[in-house]
């Protein structure tokens, strides 16, 4: 289907496997300095433990939504480095309305509201006002950096807020479905799949988990398959093209910058929501995850599933990190395991650094502008 | 006849300038019309409100537009219409976008092509206008091509609908252009300059298209500032000055003097007179350069020849054919694959901008807007651009600012710039005087050798005039001038010898009193013509006894691979 | 490139319109037209100016709402501030009060109060990380990193101070001390900084990922130092030994506090009236400045792109790293993990003071009020003081938009009645990002 | 009063959201003449801040006591430290006439101004102010020279000054009671509220925030009291690098409950939901930290027991001492087993469950350390 397709681009396809062997390089040349082949067989053993696919596969989910949205903005044209804001304030949103709620689910619509409404205002400052999309997009990160914690103590007393409840698992899902056969069997099978070695982690994952391979197969559609994706890539390419063609570019733009509104919406309010939990202090709980979401769209070279790799790769360093340090694996301290992943997303940057950037991503576009 | 489209004193203000000014317009249904003037005329503009993309200040428009459109994915009903008679609408109509021009059956081809490169032929000519299937969840990409197909065959152009634009050539490019206008079911086309990147020979084809294109009805508008293009391809010409209306003339029965004038306003000298040269020993020396594009594509392919000491070398051709890259290498801004320059006896093939500067080449760029100068500085500081780090502006890391405004000034006293004020920013200029000011600065390097690339590119015919003074001027002090020009009468005007590219290689050097422009027309097209009308040698002219002179005159047409070997 | 616009072929100004003999009514159009972008051109640093006040008076003006919009979301027994009848738990104009004069304290009555010289503390370090990060905007270069250089700046400096205090003593030990602090926290900081620098020059990678990126690995290396090998023994928290007091820089006028130094916010001022002058009367800042708005250009002018964004990174990096050795003279008085944004903050100091190194002085003083006046509002009132970090967003949301404004401008403008376009007007737009 | 608090958040939320929609909406906002306000707070401080809210305006002169609250940067929320402390001052404003002030600095830079803020403060002059973490010591101990009338307290740390008075914990001691519980359970089959200990492994963990000298004192205290259960039972540490981390808690404590884990004990503030939350989706269990985490958050299922901090009664004792005029400025207490300052506390869903034997051997550990028999490290790396 749509992934084998998306994957047989080479160039995307290239470019993650060397970055995928770099990675692993990196990591053994980390090991070869502290000197054991033990070692190096102990990380590989984690490495491919069900747990950390499953811990990378959760990790993602963040990340993955906001990279989408990511690809959606910048595609059209529109470089929107806000999507860290826009993780944080619904990641509140979601807790939110949780909690006034208690559902999850209105919970989750409710993050991508406020999600969508803080990227619509970026929208609005970066077509209508011809803002500067870099400086516009970080002002979208401060405020949310301010406004998620200052609603929160408003609410909640305190930058911290419980949503009192999470999303329910698959299982219990597929078991209140209330559809006999579904319900049993399913859950059944599921349990059945998910004593698989490693990749049974795939079958007993978060619901947000498989949304999100929905979210990275649907938009791998949108963007190859339908007319709106042929816009979208006309107007970060040539948006005066589009224009000529009788296609307003600024509606275009509207309407991918609002679908990030969207997607990075349900990745903070999946990220909360997934813990009950919103957590305001410093750097909030999103903690520059949508900073990397842009680097793996990068990486991912615009294409959903190449960012979805991309990001499988960065939270699976992460995962791997935290096993490393669980079970005392690397003779180094731990704060310095904690960088394997930047370090990493460095160095793959610095080895693929040539993304090529939509031709005007990052311009402003009028209509009958010469 | 009908009237297909009627444009009704037009006026379109821009802050500060009337772009058109009371233009009244009208073209007859089925034929070629052209619209001439100099560039800066007015005449871009005029066809940007016929296409929506300006609202006129004043001034309606009229187009015969009736049951023109259709749904994309549906045939074109091209030929049938001659027949049912359209008229031309009865009120004015109102186009906000060019959505509003492409619905009432007006297409355009812009200069610069509205292309998306990644893209394909097919995504290209139904952008906009998706065929789609699964209640609009899909593209139907085989509905896509296959109308590409059928349009392509109808009309009888030759393209692939699956190929990437990128990777097709500047004349598929247009006729996609073309194509995409079709598709949207366009009777008025309109090509702005369509010759511009074509060679005579593609610029040939372009006309039988634009004939097979009126046999089936459509209305054809091109823009254009080359006189003999619009008397050899249009029914009418009607000229533009200044943003006005000076006069439609039917093109049987008109001359080139008489659309000259029209054109410029006075009389005009078509060609430029400059006395002999009196070259000296080379100067700038090319020695088998090879370059690749940003791209990884072989640009300039194993190309020689020397520019001599008191000689304007001219380079022809169409552009895209390794002039950029070429003078990119000649001037440090690009690495050459192989191959050597040398200055002065000095090989600089290694050395950057900079040093290259130090040792006396100046360079006139291509794209004053882009490189040449810093828009947002002012002249001043435009001034020094280039020599930041050498006497007199700079000291010791300091730059001394009293200096670089007394130069500043001295260049805009000099070459007439206007405003003339050092303090004004290099955007707040007119494209003329942006351009005189860097030839100023060119020249004030005092330099032993010039690179000029397209100088007069946009610029006004009174500043054009001024700047081929100069460079014959600079000949004349015995200085080396390399000039790139796609303009055939400019390069054949100031060079003392010129040779012309072709996909990165030099086809010829040839003496520009005796060629015809048959003759270098074939050239730019990468045929050779028999008998070659041959530049002297310049192992002929200067010095003998130097292995580089031997080389250069490889290059000036005889057989170059044999000796380009041999070093 | 919409800089182009003005003299585009077809645009109108270019071509015919120099034409002495055009006859028509072109010339006075034309000379009108000269004369609105003269005076735009000798306004834009007066529109600058008025642009980042607008756009902090438009923040204020928000933030107001938000505080009664606040006011009503939480319950209260009586009514802090009342309009139009309707009663509000938190008194915005107290609030702002609290922010902006509290951060001067007791001004008038002992100028050398204790707020204030926090105030003079933050805002000496935000002045250094602010003109690090313009001077790499000024190179076209987007240095998020400052925070990492900053952190290890002052990592580094308070090691090495650390290790040679105990050489020297006195004035003399402090001349010495704070010198060799300052250069090794601007040589590491500098170090750090041409990472990325370098990174972008030869690998092509994007600089706002690698910076961050770094900020990560600053942070954690930073942690693991100054919890490992070099942890104060003495302490329960993560920092460097506490160095002496003569290795910190001298405060004469602030009696009783070690943080706040009116001769470090001088250096501050000096090292940014220094940044200005380099960037402007030097080949170097030449090149930084060309390579920054224009690369084309600048390689057509002979500049080394690849030196440039090395070279510009190491001294943005420098800049950071210098301030963070001055927190640790100052404020610190060791390294301590959990160094304050003040990286981050540069950005916007930057960004408000349009990246000219001598207006971020003024930025700067304007974010350590609001950095200073937080702590007022989070005692004095009960208005969350994360409201002080949605202002900041605001106003560089609105300074990002400067097309916002001259289209306000413009409404009332009589010039804009020659023609119907904005077009022309936005040619001077975003000049400096 | 549970019910009722929230019953009433509820409401505040809504009205909120009503706040969001139209802000001259009538709802919401001053209650005319109530006095049973909240701006906020998690942990039951229904009334405080109102009161406090009126301090500002009313005019000092009765004998209300002012005490300023300056927490640690994790802030409130945290559902252990700082929450803790809050207990405390909440407590002593119930009980005595006193009024206090919240604060949550951001950074460690910012703890001098804090501190002096309140100190210097005239309207209202405040009492005491109370110094939570041990962060805030190297400011304080500038600070409290330059207000020699002002009374200081500070928690987790000593600092030397006439007018400071210090409460530090012997965290190691309680620890070493729930390293015990975790290392006795693992090795057994036991099974409670939906989870279960796995027969087949002893293996338990530890999940540290920002790794110091602190949170060491936790993981050594713990370390050595699963050891004293069990010399073959492994202990997994991972330290997220964050006190508000929660996702990053979880993955940890997935991680190790998925190699075998059992029992995790946390010490990292808010990531510590995310080991609760891992514990429930694992079905193994948890161990609290500071406070009894199985009333303070809705992981009651899961946590065994919760080692807590008594900063409340460090809070408290300080507060009550001001207002009886028997502060003691100067000196240092360190609150251990034997002064109640730490102690393990059983789940209130889970506890009843535990084993007798277990339990009473931790009572007996417990006297043991008391009595001086046992001694706990305070270094991972000396156990």
């Amino acid at each position: 289907m749509s992934a084998t397709a998306a994957v047989s681009d080479l160039g995307t396809r290239a470019r993650l496997a060397v970055a995928g062997a770099a990675a692993l390089f990196l990591s053994a040349g980390a090991l070869a300095l502290t000197g054991s082949t033990d070692v190096l067989l102990a990380v590989l053993a984690l490495l491919f433990e069900k747990s950390t696919l499953a811990a990378a596969l959760r990790l993602s989910v963040p990340i993955a939504f906001a990279a989408l949205g990511g690809i959606f903005a910048e595609k059209s044209g529109v470089i929107n480095i806000g999507l860290e804001g826009l993780l944080i304030v619904s990641a509140f949103g979601g807790v939110y309305v949780t909690s006034i709620t208690g559902s999850v689910w209105l919970g989750l619509l409710g993050g991508v509201a406020v999600s969508t409404l803080l990227a619509l205002l970026f929208a609005i400052v970066c077509i209508e006002f011809r803002a500067d999309q870099i400086i516009a997009g970080l002002a979208i990160w401060l405020i949310a950096l301010g406004l998620a914690p200052f609603a929160s103590t408003v609410v909640f007393g305190s930058t911290n807020a419980s949503a009192g409840t999470t999303f329910p698992s698959i299982g219990r899902l597929l078991a209140n479905s209330g559809l006999p056969v579904v319900s049993t069997a399913g859950v059944a099978a599921l349990d059945a799949l998910a004593g698989v070695p490693f990749f049974g982690a795939l079958f007993e994952a978060s619901p947000m988990v498989y949304l999100m391979f929905v979210a990275v197969g649907a938009s791998w559609w949108t963007l190859n398959r339908t007319s709106f994706g042929r816009w979208v890539h006309a107007s970060g390419e040539n948006p005066k093209a589009l224009d000529t063609a009788g296609v307003r570019v600024s509606r275009v733009r509207y309407a991918a910058v609002l679908l990030s509104g969207v997607l990075a919406g349900v990745g903070g309010a999946a990220l909360s929501l997934s813990l009950g939990q919103f957590v305001g202090n410093g750097p909030t709980m999103v903690n520059g995850k949508g900073f990397i979401a842009i680097v793996t769209y990068l990486l991912g070279n615009y294409n959903p599933v190449g960012a979805l790799l991309s990001t499988l790769l960065f939270a699976g360093l992460d995962a791997l990190q935290l096993s490393l340090q669980g079970q005392n694996v690397l003779a180094i301290p731990r704060p310095l395991v904690r960088t394997i992943p930047y370090v990493s997303v460095i160095v793959v940057l610095a080895l693929f650094g040539k993304t090529r950037l939509p031709e005007a991503a990052g311009e402003h576009y009028e209509s009958g502008e010469e | 006849m009908t009237e297909a489209v009627r444009l009704d004193s037009i006026t379109k203000r821009f802050p500060g300038v009337v772009a058109n000014d009371d233009v009244t317009l009208s073209v007859e249904r089925g034929t070629v019309h052209a619209l001439l003037g100099e560039n800066g005329a007015g005449k871009t503009t005029l066809m940007n409100v016929l296409y929506g993309l300006y609202e006129p200040t004043a001034g309606d428009v009229y187009v015969d537009g009736d049951g023109l459109t259709y749904e994309g994915g549906e045939e074109p009903d091209g030929d049938g219409d001659s027949d049912g008679l359209p008229r031309i609408a009865e009120a004015p109509q109102r186009f906000d976008s060019p959505r509003d021009a492409i619905d009432a059956g007006v297409g355009m081809i812009h200069q610069h092509f509205m292309l998306v490169d990644p893209m394909t032929v097919a995504e290209n000519i139904t952008l906009g206008n998706e065929p789609r299937k699964w209640g609009g969840l899909a593209v139907d990409r085989e509905a896509a091509r296959e109308a590409v197909l059928d349009l392509s065959e109808r009309y009888g152009f030759d393209v692939e609908p699956d190929a990437t634009i990128e990777d097709v050539g500047v004349g598929v490019q247009q006729r996609v252009e073309i194509l995409k206008a079709l598709y949207r079911g366009a009777e008025i086309l309109v090509l702005d300059e369509p010759t511009a990147v074509l060679t005579p020979q593609e610029v040939d084809d372009l006309f039988e298209v634009l004939d097979e294109l009126t046999d089936a009805g459509k209305t054809i508008i091109f823009i254009t500032h080359k006189l003999g293009e619009a008397l050899e391809a249009a029914d009418e010409v009607t000229v533009l000055r200044d943003g006005r209306n000076v006069g439609s003339v039917e093109t049987v029965g008109t001359t080139r003097e008489e659309l000259a004038e029209l054109m410029v306003g006075r009389e005009v000298m078509l060609e430029t007179e400059t006395p002999p040269a009196t070259p000296g020993s080379a100067s700038l020396v090319i020695d088998g350069v090879t370059a690749r594009d940003d791209r990884g594509v072989v640009a300039v392919d194993d190309v020689s020849f020397a520019v001599r000491e008191g000689e304007v070398f001219g380079i022809a051709g169409v552009d895209g054919n390794g002039q950029s890259e070429l003078v990119e290498v000649v001037t440090g801004l690009h690495r050459p694959a192989a191959g050597r320059v040398e200055l002065d006896g000095r090989d600089v093939t290694d050395a950057s901008r900079r040093e290259r500067t130090r040792a006396g080449m100046a360079y006139i760029p291509e794209d004053r807007q882009e490189r040449g100068l810093v828009m947002d500085f002012d002249l001043t500081e435009n001034g020094v651009l280039g020599s930041q780090h050498d006497a007199p502006f700079a000291e010791r890391g300091r730059l001394d600012w009293e200096r670089a405004e007394d130069r500043a000034r001295e260049i805009v006293d000099e070459y007439d710039v206007r405003p003339p004020d050092a303090a004004a920013d290099a955007k707040s200029l007119s494209g003329g005087n942006q351009q005189k000011f860097i030839v100023g600065r060119e020249f004030a390097r005092d330099p032993s050798c010039l690179v000029a690339s397209h100088p007069t590119r946009g610029v006004d015919i009174g500043s054009t005039e001024f700047i081929h003074d100069r460079l014959v001027d600079l000949r004349d002090e015995g200085r080396a001038v390399l000039l790139v020009s796609s303009k055939l009468d400019e390069v054949r005007g100031l060079s003392d010898r010129l040779a012309v590219m072709y996909r990165g290689r030099v086809v010829g050097v040839v003496d520009p009193d005796e060629v015809t422009e048959e003759q270098l027309g074939l050239m730019m097209a990468g045929e050779r013509p028999d008998p070659l009308p041959r530049a002297e040698r310049v192992g002929d002219a200067a010095d003998t006894d130097d292995r580089k002179r031997v080389r250069s005159g490889v290059a000036s047409g005889e057989d170059a691979d044999a000796e380009a070997t041999d070093d | 490139m919409r800089r182009r616009q003005m003299t585009d072929d077809d645009a109108g100004a270019g071509g015919p319109l120099d034409d002495g003999d055009a006859g028509s009514s072109a010339p006075s159009v034309r000379d009108r037209a000269f004369d609105a972008l003269d005076r735009l051109v000798a306004a834009s640093a007066t529109e600058r100016l008025l642009i980042s006040g607008s756009a902090l008076l438009l923040s204020i003006a928000i933030g107001f709402l938000l505080i009664l919009a606040a006011g009503r979301m939480t319950s209260c027994g009586s009514a802090a501030y009342s309009l139009l009848g309707v009663g509000f738990c938190y008194d915005p104009f107290l609030v702002y009060d609290s922010l902006f004069l509290g951060a001067f304290g007791d001004f008038l009555a002992n100028p050398l109060n204790g707020q204030f010289a926090t105030t003079v503390s933050e805002t000496t370090v935000l002045v250094f990380t602010g003109i690090a990060v313009a001077v790499a905007f000024k190179a076209g270069v987007f240095n998020i990193g400052g925070q990492g250089q900053l952190v290890f700046g002052a990592l580094a400096s308070a090691l090495v101070v650390y290790g040679v205090s105990g050489a020297v003593s006195g004035l003399v030990g402090t001349l010495v001390l704070v010198s060799v602090g300052l250069a090794t926290g601007a040589f590491v900081g500098g170090i750090w900084g041409a990472i990325p620098g370098a990174l972008k020059a030869y690998a092509d990678a994007n600089e706002v990922i690698t910076t961050i990126m770094l900020n990560f690995v600053a942070t954690s290396f930073a942690l693991y130092l100054a919890s490992g090998p070099f942890k104060d023994p003495e302490s329960f928290a993560n920092q460097t030994r506490t160095l002496p007091e003569f290795a910190l820089f001298p405060q004469p006028l602030f009696p009783g506090r070690t943080d706040a130094s009116l001769l470090a916010l001088a250096l501050a001022i000096t090292v940014a009236v220094g940044i200005a002058y380099l960037l402007r009367g030097t080949s170097f800042g030449y090149d930084v400045r060309t390579s920054g708005i224009q690369p084309e250009a600048a390689e057509y002018g002979g500049v080394d792109a690849a030196r440039t964004v090395v070279a510009s990174m190491a001294l943005s990096g420098a800049l950071a790293g210098l301030g963070g050795a001055v927190y640790v003279f100052t404020i610190a008085g060791n390294f301590q993990t959990g160094v304050p944004d003040y990286g981050f903050d540069g950005i916007t100091v930057s960004i408000l003071a349009g990246n000219n190194p001598v207006a971020a002085i003024a930025a700067a003083l304007l974010f350590g009020v609001l950095k200073s006046g937080s702590i007022v509002v989070d005692v004095g009132t009960d208005v969350p003081p994360e409201l002080v970090g949605v202002l900041r967003g605001l106003i560089v949301l609105f300074v990002a938009m400067p097309e916002f404004f001259r289209m306000i401008g413009e409404r009332v403008d009589v010039r804009d009645r020659l023609g119907g376009s904005r077009d022309a007007v936005a040619t001077d737009g975003g000049e400096e990002a | 009063m549970d019910t009722d608090r929230f019953d009433r958040r509820k409401f505040v939320k809504g009205v909120g959201a009503a706040g969001l929609i139209g802000l001259a909406g009538c709802t919401g906002g001053p209650e005319s003449g109530g006095s049973s306000g909240n701006s906020g707070g998690s942990g039951g401080d229904s009334d405080s801040d109102s009161e406090e809210t009126q301090t500002q305006t009313q005019a000092s002169g009765s004998d209300t006591t002012y005490v300023g609250m300056v927490y640690a940067t994790g802030g409130l929320g945290d559902g252990s430290f700082n929450d803790q402390a809050q207990t405390g001052i909440q407590r002593a404003a119930e009980e005595f006439d006193l009024s206090y002030d919240e604060s949550e600095p951001d950074s460690v830079s910012q703890f001098s101004t804090y501190q002096t803020q309140y100190a210097q403060s005239t309207d209202p002059n405040y009492d005491l102010v109370s110094c939570i973490g041990f962060l805030q010591a190297d400011a304080l101990s500038q600070t409290a020279p330059d207000y020699p009338d002002q009374n200081f307290m500070i928690v987790d740390s000593v600092v030397d000054a006439p007018n400071v008075r210090s409460y530090t914990f012997k965290e190691h001691e309680g620890s070493y009671l729930v390293g015990q519980l975790a290392g006795l359970l693992t090795t057994q089959s036991f099974s409670a509220g939906g989870s279960s200990t796995q027969s087949d492994s002893t293996n338990v963990g530890f999940v540290g925030g920002v790794e110091g000298s602190l949170i060491k004192k936790f993981e050594a205290g713990y370390i050595a009291g699963v050891k004293a259960a069990s010399d073959d039972v492994d202990v997994q540490s991972t330290y997220t690098g964050s006190f508000s981390d929660p996702s990053a808690g979880k993955e940890a404590a997935l991680q190790m409950y998925s190699s075998g884990a059992d029992i995790v004990y946390h010490a990292a503030g808010n990531t510590g939901v995310g080991v609760f939350q891992a514990a429930r989706e694992e079905g193994r269990f948890a161990i609290g930290v500071d406070r009894d985490q199985s009333v303070t958050t809705d992981y009651q299922d899961v946590i065994l027991a919760s080692m807590v901090k008594r900063v409340d009664t460090a809070v408290y004792n300080a507060a009550k001492a001001i207002v009886n005029d028997s502060f003691e400025g100067g000196t240092a207490t360190t609150l251990g087993l034997a002064e109640e300052g730490v102690d393990i506390v059983y789940g209130t869903e889970l506890g009843d469950q535990i084993p007798e034997d277990v339990k009473s051997q931790i009572a007996s550990a417990r006297q043991a350390i008391i009595d001086g028999d046992v001694s706990v490290p305070t270094e991972p790396s000396n156990v």
